[in-house]
């Protein structure tokens, strides 16, 4: 039981003060030894820790000396009701069986063949799970973007303001004919095909009587439009008018035909 | 690179105040000598440290930041100097060192702008299929209530919907209808028309049209 | 800037292939003329464009994205040239140019850390021996599954340290075994690696050179 080894890792810091080995005292603050526990990655880490610190020779383990200490160490833990992890239990059952085989007297015919130590499997996992703690540690060595150098990032301004998207003629056809498609599943929904220049001219009616005044009859015609659009206007109105969208009013027989939108279309 | 490091940790070591300042540009003794200010020895050091500073900061950097830089307290126009002049030496480049009102900080020139878009063609926003209904229903059945166009489509239309077309100019409200809630009525506007590159609505495709076109997809009309 | 945006939209213009390849440096015709290349006219403007997107680009750029930049068709040799010209320019500087395994990057200078960290006083958080553990698995065996690394660790992996090396961007599930169980596999990602400045795993200490406590004690291999 050397204790030179003077590159054994602190097991824990307590209280800032490093705890190079486990107290020899019989008593141990609690909260010590969930640190302690803390600090080891599990069974193999522990093992590794042991055999350290106990210079002992990995290729050619003291399983009776390993077994020993290791077991010390499950017996403080579970003395002080720590709670351990099944692993850690699960490794003392391992370690007594390889002891144990240790101890059986080889069959001869198999010793010609070599039998396998029993210790071949433990040892090749502390060697591969060595390996790759020390693998981690020169990983955590490595300089990292954000912990040990910055990354350059210099500022775009987009001046471009905020992009709208674009509307084809043909997103509003797909549009309508999933509408369509839609209307024709739910017969209830009814679609009616309507001249589309009825609606325009009935749009355009009523931002012209927005003020809310009377307008006469004739001025809601665009004359120029030839008579197709006098027609469609006339049509329009009438549906304005169907839909108590305008009020129509003559005063006399032959009189001026007048036309206001609805009163409580003049928006405020 | 171990270059550097050896005059960084130099730096280190060095940070005390020179008697006679040196012109870091020249490296020889400056001619005349500042007005008695102590002067940051290794400015050189400085500006490197204040031009990664500056360069990896994601937001202007102000006086009193840089000023954090320096081994040693450091007056502001030994800043601003050394600033001017890393300013400078960025005057040829993709982007440039701008003083701002919180700070200073390096930006990409704006002319650099065209080239940088093309590694981030930001994809043409488009508009749900709910707005693309909406619109629809409001240039073909216009005017329109909310109320008519929820019957068409079949489901709540929400007043983000509207609200959306309303700013891109696209509907307006051209007064609300005559029944009880006094729905307001919706209409598309002549800038929709623009948009579409239309006279008028009469060259949206006819619905006769649309009409036939489901048809071959084998359904019968409405 | 006026001029800048002058000699900008000139480049636009004039990229066409120049009889007499010019030295850019020295604005005078070069002695030898290249290997009979399309030389890209204004390599110049090329390269400070190629500076702006590289400072202002968040991830690495690849070459391919780096080609977008030219406004003719350009050789990857060509690009390599002007980054590292580039490299070189910034060598004084407080910032480099790297190449890792998304493409090229500035950083600022480890050596610079020491000073930004006083802007910036909050660090990420070191990762837990757990996690580094569990990411050195991955990154020497991988592809692995959880059940390989717990098996190389001797305890279990929580959910947890896997979630935070994947939110991290440093591994990944790169598909599952065909086992029972269909476990993921895990493997580090070249975000890892440009995390570390590497261009390729190979970078990665070697297992060799980082060898065991057997070497380390002095004790003979098996």
């Amino acid at each position: 039981m050397t204790q030179t080894d003077l590159q054994i890792t602190p097991l824990a810091r307590i209280h800032g003060e490093p705890v190079l080995e486990m107290p020899h005292d019989l008593y141990i603050p609690p909260d010590a030894l969930e640190v302690v526990l803390e600090t080891f990655q599990g069974p193999l880490d522990l093992l590794l820790y042991l055999i350290r610190r106990h210079n002992l020779d990995v290729l050619d383990i003291p399983m009776a000396q390993l077994t020993q200490q290791y077991m010390d160490y499950i017996e403080i833990m579970q003395r002080n009701r720590l709670e351990l992890a099944a692993e850690y239990l699960l490794m003392a059952a391992v370690l007594i069986e390889i002891k144990s085989r240790m101890l059986l007297p080889r069959p001869p015919k198999a010793s010609e063949e070599g039998v396998e130590d029993p210790r071949a499997e433990l040892m090749r996992r502390l060697l591969e799970y060595e390996q790759m703690k020390l693998a981690a540690q020169k990983l955590n060595e490595l300089p990292q973007a954000g912990r040990d150098f910055e990354l350059v990032q210099v500022l775009i301004e987009h001046t471009v303001e905020q992009r709208l998207p674009n509307v084809a003629v043909e997103d509003l056809r797909q549009a309508w004919l999933a509408l369509l498609a839609r209307a024709k599943q739910n017969a209830h929904h009814k679609v009616r095909r309507e001249e589309l220049s009825v609606r325009e001219q009935m749009t355009r009616l009523l931002r012209q009587l927005r003020h809310g005044e009377f307008e006469v009859f004739e001025n809601l015609f665009d004359v120029s439009g030839g008579i197709p659009q006098l027609v469609v206007t006339f049509i329009a109105i009438l549906e304005l008018a169907k839909e108590t969208l305008v009020e129509i009013s003559q005063s006399e027989t032959l009189g001026n035909i007048y036309v206001r939108a609805s009163r409580s279309l003049i928006a405020s | 690179m171990s270059e550097q490091a050896a005059a960084l940790s130099q730096a280190d070591t060095q940070l005390t105040v020179r008697a006679e300042p040196f012109d870091e540009a020249q490296d020889r003794p400056v001619e005349a000598p500042s007005e008695g200010g102590a002067v940051p020895i290794d400015a050189a050091q400085l500006k490197k440290t204040l031009e990664a500073a500056l360069l990896t900061a994601q937001e202007p950097l102000s006086l009193a930041e840089l000023k954090k830089l320096g081994d040693a307290p450091l007056e502001n126009r030994h800043i601003e100097e050394l600033l001017e002049q890393l300013a400078k030496e960025y005057s040829g480049s993709g982007v440039e060192l701008n003083r701002v009102a919180n700070g200073w900080r390096f930006r990409a020139r704006p002319e650099m702008q065209p080239y940088l878009d093309r590694l981030n063609p930001q994809k043409p926003p488009r508009y749900s299929r709910a707005v693309m209904e909406t619109l629809a229903i409001i240039a073909y059945r216009q005017p329109v209530t909310r109320g008519d166009i929820e019957e068409i489509r079949g489901v709540a239309v929400s007043s983000q919907i509207l609200k959306t077309l309303e700013v891109r100019g696209w509907i307006e409200t051209i007064g609300t209808r005559d029944t009880p809630g006094k729905p307001e009525l919706f209409a598309t506007t002549k800038q929709l028309l623009d948009d579409l590159n239309l006279r008028s609505l009469q060259e949206l495709p006819s619905l006769e049209e649309i009409g036939t076109l489901l048809e071959q997809g084998g359904q019968t009309a409405a």
